[in-house]
């Protein structure tokens, strides 16, 4: 059983890293800023969301895991919200390149 | 040591760990010297304070962790982020002013070497490590309290804790001080606006709530677990300050009776418990045995908060506008 | 060379940097944010010394963990008071510098500071 | 498993050093606060695997008060950073 669990956490762990990656790569690559905000979401909430995915095997007890599962979703909601706000403020700058 | 236990492989690797996470830290905190605009310098003190807190973390200290993650880098960064927002029209004719080699060459050597004795003296600290942390253990069945930080803010050293507060409260009378005079007991800070059915006002309905939860959930871990009424009161300050921001409350008038009465809680219901404790027990902030972790408790709670008003109302500044405006 | 050592030579360059920055940057916001740096640098030394002192079943010694926590949240309100007197003289000089001579440059009305 | 989640955290580390550098150069507002955004998430997720590596498990309830107060930071530069943009901030009214 710990040995499935470890495949999960490992396969889910790294997929979150890909995430990240690709978030970043995107951050620093895509031509402009709406794009460029649309890369950043993916590490945001499916990078973080596999993190905590794969280390919930790893939760010490029931109450350590909600708690896991409520950090993600404060970072989703203010996530969300947040690059809402940032889009408009690319607006109003102009999408420069 | 966490890792003691490891083959000696793992301990390079978690050594190597180590010297990545100093490194990201230092690139925060040069970034927070070296930009050239205060908003970018601001975003990177920030961060640095985040992996500062991981740092904590990592030392064994969650209890500073929290603090430095809700304090130290949340609070003091909202804190920068306004203040560099307002005194953004004066940073131009600022760029002329920079100092030139003649200053800087003698400012890097004494850096430097400030920096070296420091680090001369993290190498030469003497071992075995002088330490109180079996004394704090031997006497933590006082306060029947699982958590040996908060016994030593709360119990050992509570005197500390008590005079902390006072501070916070002087800090703040402080900065209400610097108002005109028009605008004194008059509201703090401009009158935040933004659209009532926009993002911004629907994470300020949804956020704090859950905050309201997390920052209590704090405190009452705090009892046995990491946490306490400083950070705890921390949360529920940003949140308040959150909906502040979202226009859809505004600042109370600094002159407010109710607000006053809620400033001086904290303080007050430990000082009488400090005194009873010099009627009933054996001294100035002693508990009695049996009581002593309600007592803590009711302390912790009503700090938590005076904390939250006090830490919000810093944040928000100087009285800005005439009362009954 | 342990987690400690590597955090504590951390805290001497943060405290070195934070130095500089207070020395050299002519924007009294800037020489608050450098000071926040040279405070949380000591603070980080207190928690080496205090992981140092592991004892007794804890992770560190309590006693400068608690120091601590009392000293971020005073770092924090002498922050605040700082930044209100700053914006204080922004207000009334209409500028923020600190050179003696630029005070009456732009000034609207110099108040009783 | 350790030195598996140990790697992660070297990796996430990494990224995060990255972000760093994005908000340096900018190159415009909305870049800097999408990098800072890219650092607070990324910093939640170092402290989730380090608390895990280091068996701390009060790292969670540091990952918690870290999202709120990152979710309010980050709201406050967006906000106020912009404020030349919005009317409520006197002082900060120059020109685009």
């Amino acid at each position: 059983m710990s040995f499935v669990l470890d495949i999960v956490t490992i396969i889910a762990v790294s997929a979150g890293a890909f995430f990240f990656l690709a978030g970043t790569v995107g951050l620093l690559r895509f031509p402009d800023t709406l794009t460029r905000l649309h890369a950043l979401t993916k590490a945001d909430n499916l990078g973080l969301g596999l993190m905590v995915l794969g280390l919930l095997p790893h939760a010490g007890s029931l109450r350590d895991g909600i708690k896991l599962i409520c950090v993600w979703l404060i970072v989703l909601l203010a996530g969300a919200t947040v690059s809402q706000l940032i889009g408009y403020v690319a607006r109003r700058e102009g999408s420069r390149p | 040591m966490t890792f003691a236990s490891m083959a000696f492989g793992s301990m390079t690797f978690a050594l190597a760990l180590e010297i990545v996470l100093a490194a990201v830290v230092l690139t925060g905190a040069v970034w927070a010297i070296a930009a050239r605009e205060t908003l970018p310098a601001v975003a990177g003190f920030v961060a640095y304070g985040l992996l500062l807190s991981l740092v904590w973390v990592h030392l064994g200290a969650p209890d500073v962790a929290l603090t430095e993650a809700a304090i130290g880098s949340g609070l003091t960064g909202a804190l920068l982020v306004g203040a560099a927002a307002r005194l953004r029209l004066s940073e131009v004719p600022m760029a002329v002013e920079h100092p030139g080699v003649i200053l800087r060459m003698p400012a890097a050597v004494l850096s430097v070497t400030v920096a070296a004795a420091l680090a001369a003296s993290v190498l030469l600290l003497p071992d075995p490590a002088p330490t109180l942390a079996p004394s704090a253990a031997e006497n933590a069945a006082a306060t029947s309290l699982g958590n040996p930080v908060t016994n030593v803010l709360m119990a050992f050293r509570a005197m500390d804790t008590l005079l902390e507060k006072i501070v916070l409260l002087l800090a703040l009378i402080g900065v209400w001080s610097l108002a005109p005079d028009r605008f004194w007991g008059g509201r703090p800070g401009p009158r935040h606006y933004a659209d009532p059915q926009g993002v911004l006002a629907f994470v300020a309905r949804v956020l704090p709530p859950v905050g309201i939860i997390v920052g209590i959930y704090i405190l009452w871990t705090s009892a046995d677990h990491p946490g306490g009424a400083f950070q705890g009161g921390t949360i529920l300050a940003a949140m308040w300050l959150l909906v502040m921001m979202a226009g859809l409350t505004d600042a109370p008038p600094v002159g407010e009776r109710r607000l006053r009465l809620l400033l001086l809680a904290g303080p007050v219901v430990f000082l009488v418990i400090g005194l009873s404790g010099l009627a009933f027990g054996d001294a100035f902030l002693a508990y009695p045995m049996a009581y002593a972790k309600p007592l803590i408790l009711a302390i912790e709670f009503a700090m938590i908060l005076t904390i939250a008003v006090t830490l919000g109302l810093l944040v928000a500044g100087p009285p800005e506008r005439e009362p009954g405006s | 060379m342990s987690a400690a050592t590597v955090f504590g030579l951390c805290a001497a360059v943060a405290v070195g940097l934070g130095l500089y920055g207070v020395i050299t940057n002519p924007q009294p916001l800037r020489k608050v944010l450098a000071f926040n740096l040279i405070g949380s640098g000591v603070f980080t030394f207190f928690g080496v010394v205090a992981r140092r002192g592991a004892a007794a079943g804890f992770g560190g010694d309590p006693i400068p963990q608690a120091l601590v926590i009392t000293g971020i949240v005073v770092a924090f309100s002498a922050t605040a008071l700082a930044i209100a007197l700053l914006l204080r003289l922004f207000q009334a000089t209409g500028s923020a510098t600190l050179r003696a001579d630029a005070s009456t440059s732009a000034g609207s009305h110099p108040s009783k500071l | 498993m350790t030195e598996f989640l140990t790697a992660a955290l070297g990796f996430i580390l990494a990224i995060l050093a990255v972000g760093l550098v994005r908000i340096l150069r900018g190159p415009g507002d909305a870049d800097r606060m999408m990098a800072a955004q890219l650092i607070g998430t990324s910093g939640i997720a170092a402290l989730l695997l380090l608390g895990t590596v280091s068996g701390v498990p009060a790292a969670v309830d540091v990952a918690l008060t870290l999202a709120l107060l990152a979710a309010f930071t980050s709201i406050a530069f967006v906000k106020k950073g912009t404020a030349r943009f919005e009317t409520d901030a006197p002082g900060s009214t120059e020109a685009e």
